[in-house]
């Protein structure tokens, strides 16, 4: 890691979009960009060590860890220009979602282990949550680990676990303690992929991809310093952790990333200037630009209070659906086309497909709907 | 043509319900994928042999001198095959010929399945409201490109609309004759859809000028409804499996369907859905017997674009409701939700179909009466 | 009444619809039509009266009472044609919805007697259900009757009583029980208004019309002859008359008058044929046209089986809902005007005011979505 | 122009707030409905002491040198008193003459509120994207006729747009010249709006050709900006309203705020009024900062559609969730209804807005870059 890096947050904007531009001009190939789904992780790792080479791979961690230290605004800026130029979806749940939870919480050693070999893409991290009985009310998770000397040892099952099936590594929630309440007796667990006992099963999405796995555990043995926290306080770990996965989880990039898409095909068909697409076209524009605006509000909050309130719901639930209505709007310019299964650039129904996920994945909206109605609005609770 | 009675509105339901137990099979849809011709509901001689080749062909050719009506309550029944291919396709084609009116025996074989005449009319994405083809006819011979050709793996013959002169006319092309080449593509359900390359292929016109126009008209109109009742099927499966998944799955000690907020969800759902079955059973109920153009394709273009409109948010609050369940291709409701997203953008979407009702009320004023 | 009258529902429908607008155009003043907002009674009482001599004012009722017989489709074409010739809003509670509960329960006194006065405009008629406390949940009303004797003892209050402050008669919901379930011990009351102890607020609604009105009972005395139906059985007419009142409140004449002033609107302002505007107004016409569809199959249904069966909460609803987005759209394609207040057929207010009660009224929405969920979707109970 | 500082801008808002607190009378609202000048506020003389007049105008005419960020605070703030009357009227006055570089001291007697201009721009009601004045202007005098004039009776001059030789102009009326004449509408909230015609009326050209176009649209533009913020104050206190009632309400044995349904419908304003206030937040701490008028005018445009949006969707839905009491004039929210239903169509309702932005873009397009 090199350390003669400028502040990110104070060079000029043109300066800072320049270099990041010059970064996925001369490392990010044409062939990779602008595609609709993740490709496998080998497939893009070239690009993905590259970023990690100029410390690019880490944008929102602290500069002694090999980010960027990117202010929320800088962050933003960041991500819309690898957007706009349509570099790929990596596989980097550990340096946007993992790292930070292990900078808060996790021991040096962790640190020292973990962190440099997330960040150089060696370990390739999934998040085991979900389990069949346990998607809304994740809290009553059943994958048992017992506490057996310096090991725990973990049967059970995760299901909906994002790229496990080319991970290296997840980091699950394990139920070490049965006797308490239902959020206590959780471990945040750090759990290598290649130990004995643990089998995955791709299950395809809607596109037909291999997006998410179920993974069994039989007689799994990691040993307890891969607790991250505290033993049996994990759920505290996860849910400092969920703070920055909403925001990722609210992010517009997504929604944004239809827009020119549609954009494009109202430019092609001519449709700018047509009265109906024109008013169409604005509205979508708007709910996107304005989910921006909210966007950069909390991440703002976040950076100035380190915490992210339980109003961000709002922006998860806003974010995701207005993906899902200009993927809707994207089939209907583009009319007899939207039938057709293509690939590339020019797939009508990646977005259709890519957008039913993240309204339920990351707590489905319902129960973001939940928490505002209690926890914002105070209302009384429902039963 | 004539509506069809309820005896055999019933009896036409009773036999697609018992094809479909039978013959429904989401594996080997799943394993057809991209392949040609691809999973069916049923070949074209099963299809002569229940008799629904023969239901909307006139009774002077053999056929039951149904219509739109008949056919509608087959299309309906088989999206529990999740697909009523071919029907769709071959009912254009010989409605085609119904409305060209076509004579030289050609129905007859339809009836019998030996004849397969397909419809081959648009070019480009946007063509519903209205077609005008750069498909060129002159002494004898066609030359052109169509695409979205459904069911073009079956066809025996393409009726193709085409200029003559800068007139309409409608031809019909053997489909193994010199100057005929199909390639395939892939709906979002995996079946094929087809490009017909047409270089001075040999050809006889069977309807020219107004008679051609009008004939193409109604035949589209006739299959928006047919892709509406289609859809209608797909909506009430859909329903179905979204009410069974909240009677079951349980989530926080109870079953999600006692929560109320989900409950508002499924009830807003079913309003729509009941609004569209009316809609469609109003439509069904008179389209074969309405003569005039202007109100024929208004009447489609409003049950269909309810349909696509229904389906869509159908579509949405299923996959949603059904949670990570939803957005795999495991379960039984993506092979509904693909086959929608094949049908929603096929003979005009709801904006492409609000626009054909828009110029038809102009046109209707213009004229005197309106609605 | 004259018993001359042909088979309304068998001459040529182009015959019949001459003849309604015959009536209205030799009877009905112009003064009095396309009026957004209901008269007070006095004003539109010689039209009424031309209806009651013509035996038009009950189209639904059997012919032996006064009415027409209509069939649901010939009683569509009747509204439509009412309508479309914006004849006024009458207060006509009684004979559209009293008047076949009295010809269903009624005993033969109290058809010969109530039957006539409604069908001439003698006694006009108001709703009493809901109460402070009871709205949505109806069942819990509180308004006291006493039986004492012969007679009927009220004390208790009603609210958002429409017309009552011009009402000569009532008929209302009253607790002449508490000893068994909520249901129970509810009887249906034709109550006459003149009665002393009886006091009548008017409230004005957001349009600034006393529309409904607060009524206090003060020991009134009511002979138990005036109950409609057996004593304590009231729910049971109560729930015979809602399907008639559901039909009504579902039908989509309101939204259909909202669509014809919209498109003259467009019409003056040249945009029927501007892409925004005729893709908008085509869906509105849409929506209105497609209730049309819903409302006459579930008319037929009620004429083939004589019961209105709990879809139809989908119906009213739906009629409600739409009637509600075709006044916001007034108001966007009117641009500033829409900030005016205005009176007659320009009022672009009214219907935004006007559509407010419905989707309350009758059942809130909210109340027949949970209807929807329980008896026709067979969800389970929500606690 | 800067930006207000946080240190002003909590002790306007402290003061708008107190005042509102003293000030807001449902009662005399309700009773002074049809009235000229009707209920305001505050009258002229009050907003001038408490320094509302001065916001907005540069420092060397005496003003505080902010802009619409400050004066989007009070605006806000004023919906307390259910309405900003004379405010937004005033603003309006005041900035056309900031944007015109209008210096011969009315501004400063803006500042003390001796003098009170009030623009008069408006013709047809669908003027807001691309205003085109009928009104003339030749040889020191004015001819035409402007609608929707807000606080006219207020007004001591008109600041009027208006055509000399087919270029833009603005020129200045005294209110009480010959050939100036008003009269008043009622708006839906009960307060006067204006007609103002003008028959050859004596006045002063303040600003010429782009000058005029420009001084005009920047006006407009931050008009809207405020009208939004007032709106914010509405949606804000409305929800509280709305929120009361859904903790109090009770219905089947429990307070109807505990109904899941009714939950994720007030989570869902929620959503809208938290995506709303960002949207507003945003504009208000940079608009003063931009001096690009398509950048300007996109943003003021995009936070006027989302403020409209949202608004129609709080008013539809508190209506509803209130029942009954909710059609009623009697309760406080009605009051915030009527004010918004004059205000959404005041200065481009949405549909306006989002074509005055597809214009932007265009023109944007046209020279270069976007959005």
């Amino acid at each position: 890691m090199t350390n003669s890096a400028p502040d990110w947050n104070e060079i000029p904007e043109a300066e800072f979009r320049a270099t990041i531009r010059e970064c996925i001009e001369n490392e990010c190939p044409a062939e990779l960009r602008y595609h609709p789904y993740r490709f496998p992780p080998e497939v893009t790792m070239p690009w993905y060590k590259a970023l990690h080479r100029r410390n690019f791979i880490a944008p929102g961690w602290p500069v002694e860890y090999g980010g960027m230290g990117l202010n929320p605004s800088r962050h933003l800026i960041f991500i819309e220009e690898m957007e706009a130029m349509g570099t790929p979806w990596l596989h980097d749940a550990g340096v946007r979602n993992l790292g930070p939870a292990i900078i808060a919480w996790g021991t040096e050693e962790q640190k020292a282990y973990y962190l440099p070999r997330m960040h150089a893409g060696e370990h390739i991290w999934c998040q085991g949550y979900s389990e069949p009985s346990a998607g809304s009310d994740l809290a009553s998770l059943q994958c048992d680990g017992r506490l057996d000397g310096e090991n725990v040892i973990i049967n059970g099952q995760k299901i909906w676990t994002t790229s496990a099936h080319v991970a290296t590594h997840m980091f699950g929630l394990i139920r070490t303690d049965r006797s308490g309440k239902k959020q206590e007796g959780i471990s945040f667990m750090l759990i290598d992929m290649s130990l004995p006992g643990i089998t995955v099963r791709p299950i395809a999405n809607l596109g037909g991809h291999p997006d998410f796995c179920e993974v069994f555990f039989d007689n799994v043995v990691v040993p307890q310093s891969c607790i991250l926290g505290e033993v049996n306080q994990g759920w505290k770990v996860a849910r400092s952790l969920l703070g920055f996965e909403r925001i990722w989880a609210g992010s517009p990039r997504r929604a944004m990333k239809v827009l020119r898409q549609l954009r494009r095909e109202l430019e092609t068909q001519g449709l700018l200037d047509d009265p109906l697409w024109a008013d169409r076209f604005a509205k979508a524009s708007f709910d996107a630009l304005d989910a921006q605006d909210m966007y950069t509000q909390f991440a703002d909050l976040v950076r100035t209070d380190g915490k992210v309130g339980v109003e961000i719901s709002a922006l998860k639930i806003w974010s995701t659906s207005i993906f899902q209505n200009l993927s809707e709007m994207l089939l209907e310019v583009t009319g007899s086309r939207s039938t057709l299964s293509t690939s590339g650039e020019d797939d009508l129904l990646a977005p259709y497909y890519e957008s039913r996920a993240p309204t339920i994945f990351a707590g489905t909206n319902e129960v973001h709907l939940n928490i505002l109605a209690r926890s914002v609005l105070g209302l009384a609770k429902s039963e | 043509m004539t509506i069809v009675d309820p005896q055999t509105a019933e009896m036409l339901r009773e036999t697609v319900a018992k094809h479909c137990e039978r013959h429904a099979d989401g594996a080997l849809i799943r394993a057809s994928r991209g392949d040609v011709p691809g999973a069916l509901a049923a070949d074209v001689a099963t299809m002569a042999e229940l008799g629904w080749l023969a239901v909307s062909v006139p009774e002077d050719h053999g056929g039951l001198g149904l219509g739109v009506s008949a056919t509608g309550i087959i299309a309906e029944g088989l999206s529990g095959c999740y697909s009523s291919d071919p029907l769709t396709g071959l009912f254009l084609g010989a409605r085609a010929l119904v409305h060209a009116q076509e004579s030289d025996g050609l129905l007859a074989q339809v009836v019998e399945g030996s004849a397969t005449p397909v419809l081959a009319w648009q070019e480009n994405a946007h063509d519903f409201a209205s077609p005008l083809p750069a498909t060129e006819y002159r002494n004898g011979t066609v030359s052109g490109t169509k695409r979205w050709v459904a069911s073009a793996a079956q066809a025996s013959h393409f009726v193709v609309s085409a200029r003559e002169d800068g007139r309409d006319v409608l031809v019909l092309v053997d489909a193994s004759s010199d100057g005929v080449s199909l390639s395939f593509g892939t709906r979002a359900d995996g079946t094929p859809i087809s490009e017909l390359a047409l270089t001075s292929a040999p050809s006889t016109v069977i309807a020219r000028g107004s008679d051609a126009t009008r004939a193409l008209r109604r035949t589209l109109d006739e299959g928006t409804i047919l892709v509406a009742a289609e859809l209608m099927g797909h909506i009430d499966r859909m329903m179905k499996l979204v009410l069974e998944h909240l009677n079951t799955r349980k989530q926080f000690g109870k079953v999600i369907g006692s929560f109320q907020a989900l409950q508002h969800r499924a009830s807003n759902m079913f309003v729509h859905q009941r609004l569209t079955r009316s809609v469609l059973t109003t439509t069904l109920g008179c389209a074969d017997l309405i003569t005039d153009p202007v109100e024929f394709g208004q009447r489609a273009a409003r049950l269909r674009a309810r349909l696509n409109d229904t389906t869509q948010l159908v579509m949405r609050e299923s996959i949603q409701l059904f949670g990570a369940m939803g957005i795999t291709d495991e379960n039984e409701l993506s092979l509904h939700i693909k086959r929608c997203l094949s049908l929603l953008g096929y003979l005009g979407n709801s904006t492409e179909q609000r626009r054909y009702w828009t110029a038809l009320s102009a046109q209707s004023a213009r004229t005197g009466d309106t609605n």
